[in-house]
């Protein structure tokens, strides 16, 4: 059977040429690099070459880049640690958006509870926040503005530039969630005044478990991980040396080929939309340009979506949805409901999420694949017999 | 979550998906903003469920749930059909994830819904002998479920 | 040049019958554990093995134990989490040692910060905390022990059941760093009474950058890492699947190896003792016998510890030392100075760590490149020039 | 904490290790406390220092400044001598890691020690023509180190 993997949202698979570069540190440069002797200095060169890589990426010095376990830490550590340090000079309020990342919405749901106060703006039925919205929200005791470029379900790319501009103005610092947007949109924290950014490799060919926080020189947040001296003293744990080398080698393939590769996604991605908006009764989540190039999320009255994975699953093709069944909770994803979907529909979500290793051949199995299952819940579905008699009447 | 082969087969492929047109009983429980809603098709003769059929929207589970309790019932007596938990689908089903124990229970109450419908239908009080069918309403937990 | 790596306690190999197993996960298996599609469930299901595993090598359930990206980060959890939940029922004491690793007193300076009180119990000159010390530093308040099972540094292995039992007797939660214990010493959480305990794998031929909390069911610890539902919803972030993987593999040779191998490592780790012993002003640091198998720690007047490294590291031979200049801090080892070394001997250390994959042949050549380099370093040390003067006298 | 290839080759071959047994001047700075001392000895003949030797318990960084800095002042002027600063030393090696620049202050201030005793071995007082030479105590900061 054909297998399709279009669900390069939730992960990608380690790059060959990202994992040749990682085998030398999983076999015979095995040293720490705090070490002294040969070995060790070795892993140490490979970690401050892959920092300098990282940072050449989005504009920053090497010396800004902390490399973390991941997104979900590297969101904590930004969050949590620049609230504790501005809470000592006053400043709870902090601003986000009604659909982040579990990583940044739970961070600040610690910090509610322990009396900050959040505001989160509304990203509107396009999936995505005004800036105007954002320059009336600031207050004097604003600690920090945490805004994703990219959302990981609806793919909708945030005016990350003006929001920048805007926190600037005001003196607040800037946070954004970058770890979908990175390596699918030219990034420059110089220019767009972004303060701390979060990224992840393995969303982007690259290694599980290895992410790092970009934060601004003279910026410190309160250290999550406390120990030894790793990370300028920062973020303690012997280095991953692996995965640094990975995220690095990750994050300089997909910079590198961004142009050229972003174009033929999309025009993957826009046939797809094209061809699944002729089924009956759906729709396009998210504003159809300002969004990733891989992604498409899109909802099918009449069906919910674990069925529409499971049987997509059965003809090969990995998807996801934001349907509430897929996470284990009843609710379905906050993303859909903070665009303002109703339960209902937003149950029938599916996400199509395509990266380089697709081809044309992937889309039009999809396109062939998707409206078969559509039909076929559809016809065992009562709330789909009722939309039909509903229309009838 | 994985789910077990029994699961996968049930929904792969569903026995009895459709409708009976001139069904004796029919059964609705659910909510479409909870993201399950099953619906029952039973034909009764002489006390004993001949025919039976389901439509459901939902997840994997909903659906394998809906087909294994109408093979369950299906050439039973309306009272062998009533006496059928959400424990004894599950069991026929070897098992299902935590948080979809609530489909079983689902599929229980649609059951009962349609032998309700039935009885109505025969101008008989169903309430005694079924017993009330609760409202699903996961947001309040009223709708019984195991979550 | 031969080359000899005896540096097990900084860091390891990653054995190749572990990345063997790691490597379905580095490649094909590159699904997102928390996806439905069969990609995605076959690394659910690698992980839930893993799981099972490490659970069974210290007798704890599967559903005890949570990932997480080292030992610095199980460390920091199980500490700064239980102090957080604690400090609700007006518990704010913690008592540890004066010897902890630097993520355990890292985390208990930022836990002072915050208005904890900290007592460290002292680890006399043998390196060993005295079990009726801490039956008398338990208090009304207290809300958490942490003591090392095995020190890093000069290997000690504390008392852990007599102390489990005072903590149990007292109800006060008993937490662990066995970061250098696991895999050298049978561990049982049960009959220890161990409620928290931190593992790491790349001090067991594991990868480095993952390792593990086993946290007792039933206890809580406020979450570092908030964010998505993984392990059990407690700590966020994509699965490090082939970490996980390669810290069960990791885990699961070291404790069915375990006897066997520990004797032969113990019996060269006695003769490296035995023969650096004859080096005149020498001494052994650490309880000769409580000591884990393969630590030698030892220090040699009149010199200093990184020119001893920097030597031994020309000779092919990697070692580590607790002298201030490997760390560049200028004081030395906090684990030494807290042994009652005093400074001028404190920075002549030397710690040589075997694994399995050191040979008679390396404690041979050992032998011989030690000695060598020692007298050549006091040949050229106005201090050693001033001890044998005084000798004189 | 990378060291230049040239400070290596001072680690590793270090010039002018020993003592002179008649000599001239002897300096020594530093603390075994801290971890390095450095002991230097000069011998002078019509105001150049024609044979210097050293020893020195340290780091890596403090061997090698070591013997650079003997290397920089052996057949120079005392005058010339007196003028050789850290930063000198450490451009002479390529450099040094932020950490280890006070082994550089501190083979500067064994040079000056020494040539203090070399004056006053003399009869004459060293202080204009040397300066003080603080004691080395990390602890409070007062040895000048630049950390
Ligand atoms: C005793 C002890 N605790 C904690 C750690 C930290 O572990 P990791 O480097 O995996 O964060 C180490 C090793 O570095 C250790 O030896
Ligand atoms: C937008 C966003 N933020 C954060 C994360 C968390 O990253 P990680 O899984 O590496 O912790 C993800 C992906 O899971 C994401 O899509």
């Amino acid at each position: 059977m054909r297998k399709i993997y279009a669900d390069n949202a939730a992960t990608t698979p380690l790059a060959p040429e990202v994992l040749k570069d990682m085998m030398p540190y999983l076999t015979e440069v095995y040293g720490n690099p705090s070490s002294l002797y040969s070995i060790g200095a070795d892993a140490k060169k490979a970690t401050e070459l892959a920092r300098a890589d990282i940072a050449r990426a989005i504009n920053a010095q090497p010396k800004e880049i902390f490399i973390t376990s991941g997104g979900s830490e590297s969101d904590n550590w930004a969050i949590k640690g620049v609230a504790k340090v501005m809470a000592k000079k006053g400043k709870k309020h902090i601003i986000s958006s009604t659909f982040e990342h579990h990583a940044v919405l739970h961070s600040l749901d610690a910090l509610k509870a322990e009396g900050f106060e959040i505001t989160l703006l509304d990203v509107h039925s396009d999936g995505l926040v005004r800036p105007e919205e954002l320059d009336q929200a600031i207050r004097e005791d604003t600690a920090l503005v945490t805004i994703m470029y990219a959302n990981n379900e609806i793919g909708t790319i945030q005016p990350i530039s003006e929001l920048g501009a805007i926190c600037k103005k005001h003196g607040v610092l800037f946070h954004t969630d970058a770890v979908q947007a990175m390596g699918n949109v030219p990034i420059d924290v110089q220019a767009q005044n972004i303060d701390l950014l979060s990224m992840t490799a393995h969303k982007l060919h690259g290694p599980k478990g290895c992410g790092a926080l970009y934060i601004r020189s003279g910026i410190r947040p309160q250290i999550l991980i406390d120990g030894g001296a790793q990370e300028r003293g920062q973020r303690a744990g012997t280095e991953n040396v692996a995965g640094i080398v990975g995220l690095a080698s990750a994050v300089k393939n997909a910079v590198s080929t961004m142009e050229e590769r972003t174009k033929r996604i999309t025009a993957m991605r826009n046939r797809l939309i094209e061809g699944l908006s002729k089924i009956e009764r759906s729709r396009l989540n998210g504003d159809k340009d300002k969004r990733l190039p891989g992604n498409m999320n899109m909802c099918f009255e009449g069906i919910e979506g674990e069925g529409l994975l499971l049987r997509l699953d059965l003809m090969g093709v990995c998807a996801s949805s934001g349907s509430a069944c897929t996470s284990g909770s009843l609710d379905p994803s906050h993303v859909l409901l903070a665009i303002g979907l109703p339960h209902e529909i937003a149950h029938g979500s599916l996400r199509i999420s395509l990266s380089d290793q697709n081809t044309q051949e992937d889309v039009d199995y999809i396109l062939k694949a998707v409206p078969e299952v559509v039909s076929y819940l559809r016809a065992m579905s009562p709330v789909w017999e009722r939309i039909k008699s509903e229309e009838k009447q | 979550m994985a789910y077990s082969e029994k699961v996968m087969d049930h929904f792969a492929n569903p026995r009895n998906v459709g409708e009976i047109v001139d069904a004796d009983g029919i059964g609705e429980v659910g909510n479409a903003k909870c993201g399950d809603i099953m619906k029952m098709y039973i034909k009764v003769t002489n006390g004993v469920i001949t025919d039976v059929k389901f439509k459901t929207f939902g997840c994997g589970a909903a659906i394998a749930t809906s087909s294994m309790a109408t093979e369950l019932i299906k050439d039973k007596s309306i009272d062998e059909a009533l006496k059928l938990t959400n424990k004894a689908v599950m069991e026929a089903l070897d098992g299902l994830p935590p948080v979809k124990v609530h489909c079983s229970v689902l599929a229980e109450q649609a059951i009962k819904a349609a032998v309700s419908d039935y009885y109505t239908k025969q101008g008989i009080d169903p309430t005694p002998i079924v017993g009330a069918i609760p409202e699903c309403n996961h947001e309040d937990g009223s709708c019984g479920c195991d979550l």
